[in-house]
């Protein structure tokens, strides 16, 4: 089991690298949306202040998004999803371990550049720990509802790209609860409370999520 | 019989492709050391069929086993016994070749020697670079290779010959007959069935 | 169109890469000179701001290299239509070889600015200064530049898609310069005068002037000795280039 | 070459049709970023109203972005566009009709659902049509630009979606004019010259910009 | 010889692909009723010979000219006169196979009838499909129906055998006599060049 994860993720990891422009898309749609805003926007100071952190969440949410849509389309499409299912893997561990590999390509370079971001929209210091937690904390959980969408996407094959974005109300509770902690944080509040709720919504995620992720993308391949 | 010397049954098998039925009611066994021959005009139902028995789509009718399992109920232990090589090659542009056969090697749990593999099939030279830049013959060569990395009893292959020029084609007949030999099992459809040097023990033809 | 028959030589490797290497050492020689008399006007002979005390001295460094991210574009974007118009592959390494010191100048441009806002504006980044957007926009342009040749394995097909981008680039680099400057005089953000006291004085100005041409020399001399890597680079199988180190051992 | 133009069009419409989910996509995708954005923000009206425009546009310019994407990648990876190429239709034709296909299928849906949206936005009516008439304007511009992008990438194949990085540079101008007029309109003044400036856009990356798109996909062929 | 009714002329022609030369020094001319048939192993450059005299890549040295204009610079009337068919069909997969041939047509400001076509290939029940639907052969069909919406006198042709059944195989090998004898010219890469009926005038082995 552990092998075949790491197998797996060792292969997507290095795919990733090969084609790196691609997977830095989405964080470079991140700094862009968080840049643009300002522009658009020409707010004052304390405007960009009140405004930034649900600003920088939504562009970490949808940033996430737009990463994990094509984590399947690739392996379908050349055949080495037919491959895999057949091999003798079990299917389970594989999709996690696919799951980890892109979390670990998009998801932690978010955690690391939002706070950075967010010291231009000039957060206060102590909300930029809580930030960087709430990330770590929310973004596997994205990473899996995303991971679902784009099962349902890719085995609905020409139709229903929509699924995937039926996937976002799902996500409206970590980013709810994000732009909470940091706000709270940027208050001096305490803000174990809705950390707890985020990491709470992570553990559920991760367990059950991969199965819906297997069951969608065996019935694709049908 | 042991269910672990038992080979692939279908009974009575029943195969759809987008809502028409392909295939009717056939019933064939395959043993150690049979091959059926899949022939018959295109879009007859060849690729179907050979998904059908790999188990990637139901049957709409009847049943095919493997080890007395019916075969989309598998053990994932179990499926190491089939191996499936469809019109697409399933490897991964962007990796080289060695990486994906490496990739696949770990996949299916053998141990079987890269190097080796990459003489017989004439891409020792190209073992470094990414599957994109090969040619389409390249291409397939890496993709048959994955028959030998693995323990498959059973072969499925979807016109293996597609793309080969003489040499590959030989040695695609080769390992196939060396296979039956050595115990093993094949369905195989082809437009090419005289280039398989032995022939099938069974001809299926739709 | 035919191009100019002196214009040839440029064309040919070997010959280019020799006049960067005579060419080479003597601009970087003047550039070195010009900047230690720039900086050692700047810092030492000028007198501090009688508003800003001796923070404004960063403007030594930023202006020029705030001139100078400009200039290279447009020299990066002339190559590359050059190159893409004339299949030269020379112009095509010249634009290559200015990326990425262009950007650099760019980025040293973002960071002195940034440093220098902190004690006048009280801030590092002002997300409604124009140039501030403008240079900003400008780095991305260089960055998207070189993101788009390393996601190339062939470098000739790098060369000439990238050149398209560059030429469509300098295009924009006017249309965002002043989309940003009109943008912001109808917004007003918060008001920031900046360097308003008394008109500068020949003591800070002349330092000024010899740190831009000190820089352009600069700018130079990094851009021949990036471009003799490229011929390098480019020219790994010719026999010239085989030669010459034969030579050289 | 009209009727090359009406083919190509044709069925490129056609097949956006057929794969209406797909094009469905960036709308919703603008939808969502402009109704997430009031959640996370959860702001008093006023501060809504003062920002709104900016979400809007940026969120506009996300989405023709994100619509834009692929609009190549299939010809090419299916080998329409070596015969395309082959053909005796003149490719420039072939290109704007592309585009302008894209923009009827992507531009056209968003200058009627932007200005919906933005009522919710409180809005004031008189800047409606301004918003309606600037969109109209800076959509193709966008389309081109966007296409200029995607043609660049394409021959990458491994995905070159670093084409955000590309195009947003190019894309700042269309979004500060259009945010102008917009806010101009809201406040009662005339939006004449910034209005005119996007036009000036459009006639100028319209006529060239073809140009770039046939010379980039040339090169992505060989 | 005027212009008008010039073939293809290939001199002193290099070809490369990923920095390496694979052909050097080839030179041949096809006239009215000339066929090349090119072979070689897989990799050899077979498919990179045919984008070049396609015009679809430059080649590395050398000129392919066709009606006494350099392939890469012909105008776009000219360009009819070549019909290139790859390892991919160049068909849309959410089309049917009707809208993709109407479109090629259309295209290629042909007036072809498609009806008989449709039969002749015998695609005639699946014309109202999309072609993400066929098989792999059916698909192969619906590619080289292309080659009769136009009114090229060159045919470059890339494994056309691919994928076919027998009966469609002997169509092609059929066609591509038609055409010589109606005097176009060809240029064939196959690893079966048994298969075609006539075979080459010329023959060019990589
Ligand atoms: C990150 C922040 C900054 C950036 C990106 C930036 C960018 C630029 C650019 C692009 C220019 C050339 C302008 C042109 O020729 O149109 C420039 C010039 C200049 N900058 Fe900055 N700047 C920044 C911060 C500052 C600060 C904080 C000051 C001083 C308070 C300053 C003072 C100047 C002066 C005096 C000039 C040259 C004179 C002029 O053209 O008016 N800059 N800067
Ligand atoms: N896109 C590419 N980039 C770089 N090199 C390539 C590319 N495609 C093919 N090659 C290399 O060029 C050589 C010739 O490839 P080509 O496709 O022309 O061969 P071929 O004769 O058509 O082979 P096949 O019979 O397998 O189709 C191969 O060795 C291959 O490795
Ligand atoms: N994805 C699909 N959805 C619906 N119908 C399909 C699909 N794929 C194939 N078909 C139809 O099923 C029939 C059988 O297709 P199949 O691919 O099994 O044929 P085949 O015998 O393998 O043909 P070939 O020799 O051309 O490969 C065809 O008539 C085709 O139209
Ligand atoms: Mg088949
Ligand atoms: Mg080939």
């Amino acid at each position: 089991m552990v092998d075949i994860f790491l197998t797996i993720m060792g292969r997507d990891l290095k795919l990733a690298y090969r084609r790196w422009s691609e997977f830095a898309n989405p964080l470079l749609f991140f700094v862009i949306v968080a840049s643009l805003f300002p522009l658009a926007l020409s707010p004052g100071q304390a405007l960009l202040q009140s405004i930034g952190t649900g600003v920088l969440w939504v562009a970490a949410l949808l940033s996430s998004l737009l990463a994990l849509e094509g984590l399947f389309r690739g392996d379908f499409e050349d055949g080495s999803m037919e491959q895999i299912l057949l091999s003798p893997a079990p299917f389970g561990t594989v999709v996690i371990a696919k799951i980890a590999a892109h979390w670990i390509v998009s998801g932690i370079p978010l955690i690391v550049l939002v706070p950075v971001v967010a010291l231009s929209f000039q957060l206060p210091g102590e909300a930029l720990a809580t930030l960087a937690a709430a990330l770590l904390l929310a973004t596997p959980t994205l990473s899996v509802l995303s991971a679902i969408g784009a099962a349902l996407t890719v085995s609905l094959k020409s139709g229903g790209s929509i699924i995937g974005l039926l996937i976002l109300p799902l996500c409206s509770p970590m980013l709810i609860f994000g732009t909470r902690a940091t706000d709270m944080a940027a208050n001096g509040e305490p803000v174990a409370a809705p950390l707890y709720l985020l990491a709470a919504l992570a553990v559920f995620a991760i367990s059950l999520g991969p199965l819906a992720v297997a069951a969608a993308l065996r019935v694709g391949l049908e | 019989m042991s269910d672990e010397n038992a080979g692939l049954i279908a009974a009575d098998l029943g195969v759809s492709r987008g809502g028409r039925l392909l295939i009717d009611g056939l019933s064939f066994e395959l043993e150690a050391g049979d091959a059926a021959l899949v022939t018959g005009p295109n879009g007859s139902g060849k690729t179907s069929l050979l998904r059908v028995l790999a188990g990637l789509a139901p049957p709409a009718a009847g049943s095919v086993k493997w080890a007395a399992t019916e075969v989309r109920q598998l053990a994932p232990e179990a499926r190491a016994g089939i191996a499936y090589r469809g019109h697409l090659n399933g490897l991964k542009k962007d990796l080289t070749v060695r990486e994906n056969l490496e990739f696949h090697r770990a996949l299916n749990g053998s141990e079987a020697p890269i190097d080796e593999l990459l003489v017989t099939l004439g891409l020792r030279d190209v073992a470094g670079q990414r599957l994109r830049f090969l040619s389409a013959g390249q291409r397939r060569r890496a993709g048959l290779a994955m028959l030998k990395l693995g323990e498959a009893r059973l072969w499925l292959l979807d016109e293996p010959l597609t793309n080969l020029d003489i040499a590959g084609r030989r040695l695609v007949a080769q390992w196939i007959d060396e296979h039956l030999d050595a115990g093993g099992m094949a369905a195989i459809a082809s437009h090419q069935p005289d280039q398989l040097a032995g022939g099938g023990t069974l001809s299926i033809e739709l | 169109m035919k191009l100019p028959r002196w214009f040839h030589r440029f064309g040919s490797p070997p010959y280019v890469y020799a006049l960067a290497g005579t060419l080479g050492p003597w601009i970087g020689g003047i550039a070195v000179v010009l900047i230690a008399a720039g900086t050692f006007g700047g810092l030492v002979l000028a007198p501090p701001d009688y508003l800003q005390g001796d923070s404004f001295r960063i403007i030594y460094i930023h202006v020029p290299s705030a001139y100078i991210s400009m200039m290279a574009y447009v020299i990066l974007a002339v190559a590359a239509a050059i190159g893409f118009i004339w299949h030269l592959k020379l112009a095509h390494a010249v634009a290559v070889s200015i990326a990425p010191i262009g950007a650099s100048f760019t980025f040293l441009a973002l960071a002195t600015g940034a440093i220098w806002g902190k004690p006048t504006w009280g801030t590092f980044w002002q997300w409604t200064d124009p140039r501030m957007m403008f240079e900003l926009l400008l780095l991305f342009l260089y960055l998207g530049y070189m993101a788009l040749r390393a996601a190339f394995e062939d470098r000739d097909k790098a060369d000439r898609v990238s050149a398209i981008l560059g030429v469509v680039g300098v295009v924009n680099v006017p249309i965002i310069h002043y989309s940003v400057i009109w943008w912001n005089s109808l917004h007003q953000g918060p008001t920031i005068s900046r360097l308003d006291g008394p008109t500068i004085t020949m003591d800070m100005l002349a330092p000024l002037l010899i740190m831009i041409v000190g820089f352009t020399f600069c700018f130079a001399w990094l851009l021949l000795s990036r471009l003799q890597g490229e011929i390098v680079e480019r020219e790994y199988a010719a026999r010239w280039l085989r030669e010459l180190v034969g030579e050289s051992r």
